[in-house]
């Protein structure tokens, strides 16, 4: 179908929808003013249950753990995917070295950019595992956080260089990190059950509301999501810049 | 006016779709596709939301006072990892598709042919 | 509803649109980026503030520098066919 | 010892993919092999036993321990009933099926194959399992994105321009799954099946839930692949790897269908007006694709392509079965949805076969080309039978439930498409048999002007190890439909209908009974056989027809053919806005259904 063809059709379709969106609009509940009894029973029992103050890190490691669980194994099969899509050309052989564009310039860093990076990095670092550390409290957690660091690890891109970069990123230690969030993530399901409860239950203490260590087991699997979100996030960031970098295909078929 | 939320989640579902429909370049047809995954985030953001109510955060605040849904706000966390992860394939895709082909036209691209 | 609410709200619809309506891929990605802070913002004023810490990190950070690292390669890159 | 299976019928293959991940680089060359097969049939395992024990009872579990408190729900629950397990079992069945396929043909240095098929087969099992609305969502995305992976294994041009159809078609579903459930939140403030079956029951006529309805059920037809959703799939099935494509059009293309079963009696069934649109509408589709994906194959060359068109007739045919709404019919969805599995992977490992001895996939560039092999010959031609019709095994069993439950519902205009479909879908693998293993049928007919392609994969395994998965998924397909089996599948249906639904809140309703009835129309395997053998040998001997009746034929067909051709022309922006179109369809019938 020609372009054009495309967009009468679907004006047309999109003009049929009309009359049924409209009724359903016309009938959906009130902006903001609607119950929510979900919503509502875990903030009226989270904070006593899981001695938590962060309601959405509650839903998301414990009341409803296994979507997480199930979030980052998505997250895996992602980055295993795209390994598969962007390695296959080059091989494994050259992911722990920077690959290299003949006649590419390597830009120099000035001195002041550097200088503000290497402050930088450092900072950002923490400010990520200050939001993992206090998923349970504030804003935050192992996704956010790993978010966090994976991306700023390309400051040390952005201020050093490309080489340095990748030095300093080695594929294989992100490629376990990830496993082994994953990992862990997965053990804080099986081993309750080992223990005699469900998958995922929380079988340690809870700790005192408030403190860094409260909340039992969304503890460890928030910190398996910190490592696996960290692990995938780099080893994603590292593949698409080694794109950038690559050679010129020689061995296509 | 109480309409807004659910028409900016509408409004975002279709101009990404047109994006997507008209689209003459596939990086660009992929940031269509964020943009109609945000219409998600809206939607699903503003069925949580509460008139007068705070975040479901209770660490300056005592359990108890009035706030949003939390349940929606994991919800769309999940969402948006899966965002994310599908852009990050589809890049991959584009980007391999170009060293087979030479083109990014959506249009220009036929498997077996 | 609050000022800060409905403006947010418009904003999106807006940059939303501009994200499609941006046909160069390059500028695609800044309005992408763009896009991420509005989102951002939105969510902060929806009380989301874990949310609009995700969108920010990934919707502003992330894609973005994915787009760009893809579209640096696909200009150097030539094919052999 | 069973309350502790469901979490683990999906934790096993998670954590087999995680360890694979982490030591896979160490591990020497058939161990990832073995590990995935040994899980595989762990998991078949734990499916079976939860079948077994789920017979008086849905097994429930809560993760977390969270279980309700009164009608409200905290957590996540996965309800197993028989219906669940065994459609589980069946996806577990084809995954060791196809890793034993597949023994050695991914010698990738990080066992990436196996990790992302052992999460891909996770995923199957939690959407097969779960009960809730968005659990169901995270399962079917994994699903989703291990797929879109998996579809671009071979980096050749077709297979990622084939996997980027695929991915922007099926995330747009996706997201339009999000918005449904974003509408059913707003309405019922749940997402437990049983307490969205309540809030359904106490607004039956409302029309936010008719909406979310939409998009959920149009989320899982674009991943069902049925009309006009089904553009896709040609694309992806056509180009993934041989043991992939198995798995592909074997389960999850079946799994969508299964996924709108479980959405309607689990959820929405109190709605009279999501119950007419099912009847009508999703009716008309599953017919449609009968029709339209039977027409399709049989103008196929590519023989995987040829394959994937078959299996948007046959998922037809699964959509008509649940869109009856009624016991029998479900039972007969059930007992298709194995011997399709069964049948439809056994074909895509012989077209494996293909690839790998004869190094190719086209029918015509393959004739007489398959005289070594001539087992799989034989093997192509018992399966070709199955799929015409033939008048044993589970396929045939699934569609005389359908159609005798489409004859009691009033729709006995459902039997032209199924046969035609059917007998359509079996000429075409006869006359694939037929041209490459005996050298028929020398002047090609429409098919010649088929999309092709030159593939093929590595000749490493020697025969009989890739024949044995075959034989065995093609005895099974034949042997499991002993003469309890028919009433098996819809005791199976009855009780899906009755306890699923309320299980998490501890409501069961009385099963009721599915009295035998026989088939109205005893005739049935025995036209769409004959038809099928009719045309196959029509194609083949084109050679020995009147000119002037080739000529007459071929003008009547001719523009059928172009139009079907022309549909799937491989352009996304097209897909998409049929995807729209869909959409308006839905929102039409809902208009026509409550005024």
């Amino acid at each position: 179908m020609k372009r054009r063809a495309r967009l009468v059709l679907a004006a047309v379709a999109t003009l049929a929808l009309v009359p049924g969106l409209g009724a359903a609009v016309a009938q959906l509940p009130r902006f903001g003013a609607h119950p929510l009894p979900y919503g509502e029973a875990i903030n009226r029992v989270a904070p006593v249950e899981r001695h938590v103050t962060n309601m959405v890190t509650a839903v998301n490691f414990d009341y409803r753990g296994l979507d997480t669980v199930g979030e980052e194994f998505m997250l895996l099969t992602a980055v295993t995917g795209a390994l598969v899509l962007l390695r296959g050309r080059r091989g494994e052989s050259v992911t722990d070295s920077a690959a290299e564009a003949p006649g590419r310039p390597i830009p120099q860093r000035s001195p002041a950019l550097r200088l503000l990076c290497r402050c930088f990095a450092p900072v950002l670092l923490l400010f990520g595992l200050y939001v993992v550390l206090h998923a349970q409290l504030t804003p935050g957690g192992g996704f956010q956080g790993g978010a966090i660091i994976g991306s700023g690890t390309l400051l040390i891109y952005l201020g050093e260089d490309y080489r340095i970069w990748r030095r300093h990123m080695r594929a294989h230690l992100f490629d376990a990190m990830e496993a082994v969030g994953a990992l862990l993530f997965l053990g804080a399901g099986i081993a309750p059950m080992i223990a005699g409860a469900s998958f995922l239950q929380n079988i340690l203490p809870l700790g005192r509301t408030g403190s860094l260590i409260s909340g039992g087991l969304i503890l460890i699997a928030n910190a398996g999501v910190a490592l696996a979100v960290t692990g995938g996030f780099v080893l994603l960031l590292l593949e698409f810049l080694e794109e950038t970098r690559a050679a010129e295909p020689e061995d296509e078929a | 006016m109480s309409l807004l939320p659910w028409t900016v989640a509408l409004w975002l579902f279709a101009i990404g779709l047109y994006g997507v429909i008209t689209s003459r370049h596939y990086v660009h047809l992929i940031g269509c596709l964020t943009v109609v995954q945000s219409s998600t985030y809206v939607l699903l953001l503003a069925v949580g939301y509460r008139w007068g109510a705070g975040a479901p955060i209770f660490f300056d605040h005592p359990p108890g006072t009035p706030a949003v849904d939390p349940v929606v706000q994991a919800l769309v966390l999940t969402d948006i990892v899966v965002g994310a992860t599908v852009t990050a394939l589809l890049l991959a895709l584009a980007l391999q598709v170009h060293k087979r082909r030479g083109t990014v036209d959506p249009d220009a691209l036929r498997p077996l042919r | 509803m609050t000022a800060l609410l409905v403006l947010s709200l418009l904003l999106a619809a807006a940059s939303g649109a501009g994200v499609v309506l941006t046909r160069e891929p390059r500028r695609q990605a800044l309005a992408i980026a763009f896009n991420g802070l509005v989102l951002g913002l939105l969510f902060m004023s929806l009380q989301a503030p874990d949310v609009a810490y995700s969108e920010i990190a990934v919707g502003t950070a992330a894609v973005p520098l994915m787009i760009f690292g893809v579209l640096v390669s696909l200009k150097t890159d030539r094919p052999k066919k | 010892m069973t309350e502790i299976l469901p979490p683990l019928a999906v934790a096993l293959p998670l954590g087999g993919a995680a360890l694979l991940l982490l030591v896979g680089r160490l591990l020497p060359w058939r161990i990832p092999d073995g590990f995935s097969v040994l899980v595989a049939l762990a998991v078949l395992a734990a499916d079976a036993a939860m079948a077994a024990a789920a017979a008086k009872a849905p097994l429930v579990y809560w993760f977390g321990g969270w279980a309700p408190r009164g009608s409200l729900v905290l957590g996540i629950g996965f309800v197993v009933g028989q219906a669940d397990a065994a459609v589980a079992a069946v996806v577990a069945l084809l995954f060791a099926a196809s890793f034993v396929f597949a023994w050695g043909y991914f010698e990738d240095i990080r066992a990436f194959f196996h990790v992302l098929m052992l999460l891909f087969l996770a995923a199957m099992q939690g959407f097969c399992l779960t009960h809730d609305l968005f659990n169901l969502f995270v399962w079917f995305e994994v699903m989703s994105v291990a797929a879109f992976a998996l579809t671009a294994y071979r980096l050749e041009a077709s297979s990622l321009e084939g996997a980027l159809n695929f991915t922007v078609t099926n995330s747009i579903g996706s997201f339009l799954m999000l918005g449904g459930i974003g509408f059913v939140y707003l309405r019922s403030g749940t997402l437990d099946f049983g307490a969205l079956g309540r809030s359904v029951a106490a607004a039956p006529h409302d029309p936010v839930f008719a909406c979310a309805f939409t998009a959920l059920a149009a989320a899982l037809l674009i991943k069902g692949a049925m009309v006009p959703f089904q553009f896709w799939l040609a694309d992806a099935h056509a180009v993934a790897p041989s043991p992939v494509s198995v798995i592909f059009s074997g389960a999850m293309v079946p799994l969508g269908i299964f996924g709108i079963a479980k959405l309607y009696w689990e959820a929405f069934a109190p709605a009279p007006s999501i119950g007419t649109v099912m009847q009508t509408l999703l009716f008309a589709m599953g017919a449609a694709s009968a029709l339209l994906g039977g027409l399709a194959a049989l103008r196929q060359r590519h023989l995987k392509r040829l394959l994937a068109f078959s299996t948007i007739s046959h998922v037809g045919i699964l959509l008509c079965g649940v869109a009856l709404l009624n016991p029998r019919g479900l039972g007969g969805m059930l007992a298709y949805l194995a011997g399709h599995a069964l049948v439809k992977g056994a074909l895509f490992m012989i077209a494996g076969i293909l690839l790998s001895r004869l190094g190719g996939i086209d029918e015509i560039g393959l004739r007489g080309r398959g005289g070594e092999i001539w087992p799989a010959g034989v093997a192509l031609a018992i399966a070709g039978l199955l799929l015409g019709g033939a008048p044993v095994g589970l396929l045939d069993q699934g569609s005389r439930l359908v159609d005798s439950a489409a004859d009691a519902a009033g729709r006995a205009w459902l039997l032209p498409a199924l046969v035609l479909g059917t007998a359509c879908t079996g000429a075409a693998v006869l006359r694939a048999a037929g041209r490459i293993f005996l050298g028929w049928g020398e002047m090609p007919g429409e098919e010649e002007r088929a999309p092709s392609e030159q593939e093929e994969e590595k000749p490493n395994r020697p025969l009989w190890l890739m024949l044995l998965p075959v034989v065995v998924l093609l005895a099974l397909a034949v042997a499991a439909a002993a003469a309890s089996s028919e009433h098996f599948a819809t005791r199976l249906a009855a009780r899906f209908i009755a306890w699923d639904g309320g299980a998490s809140l501890k409501s069961l309703a009385v099963p009721l009974p599915v009295p035998k009835q026989p088939s109205p129309h005893p005739f049935i395997p025995w036209l769409s056989l004959g038809l099928s053998l009719l045309i196959a040998a029509h194609d083949l001997g084109r050679s020995r027809l009147p000119r002037a009746w080739l000529a007459a034929s071929d003008r009547a067909l001719a523009p059928l053919f172009i139009i079907i051709d022309r549909l799937h022309d491989g352009v996304v922006g097209a897909y998409v806005t049929w995807i729209v179109v869909g959409l308006a369809l839905f929102s039409v019938s809902f208009v026509a259904a409550s005024g």
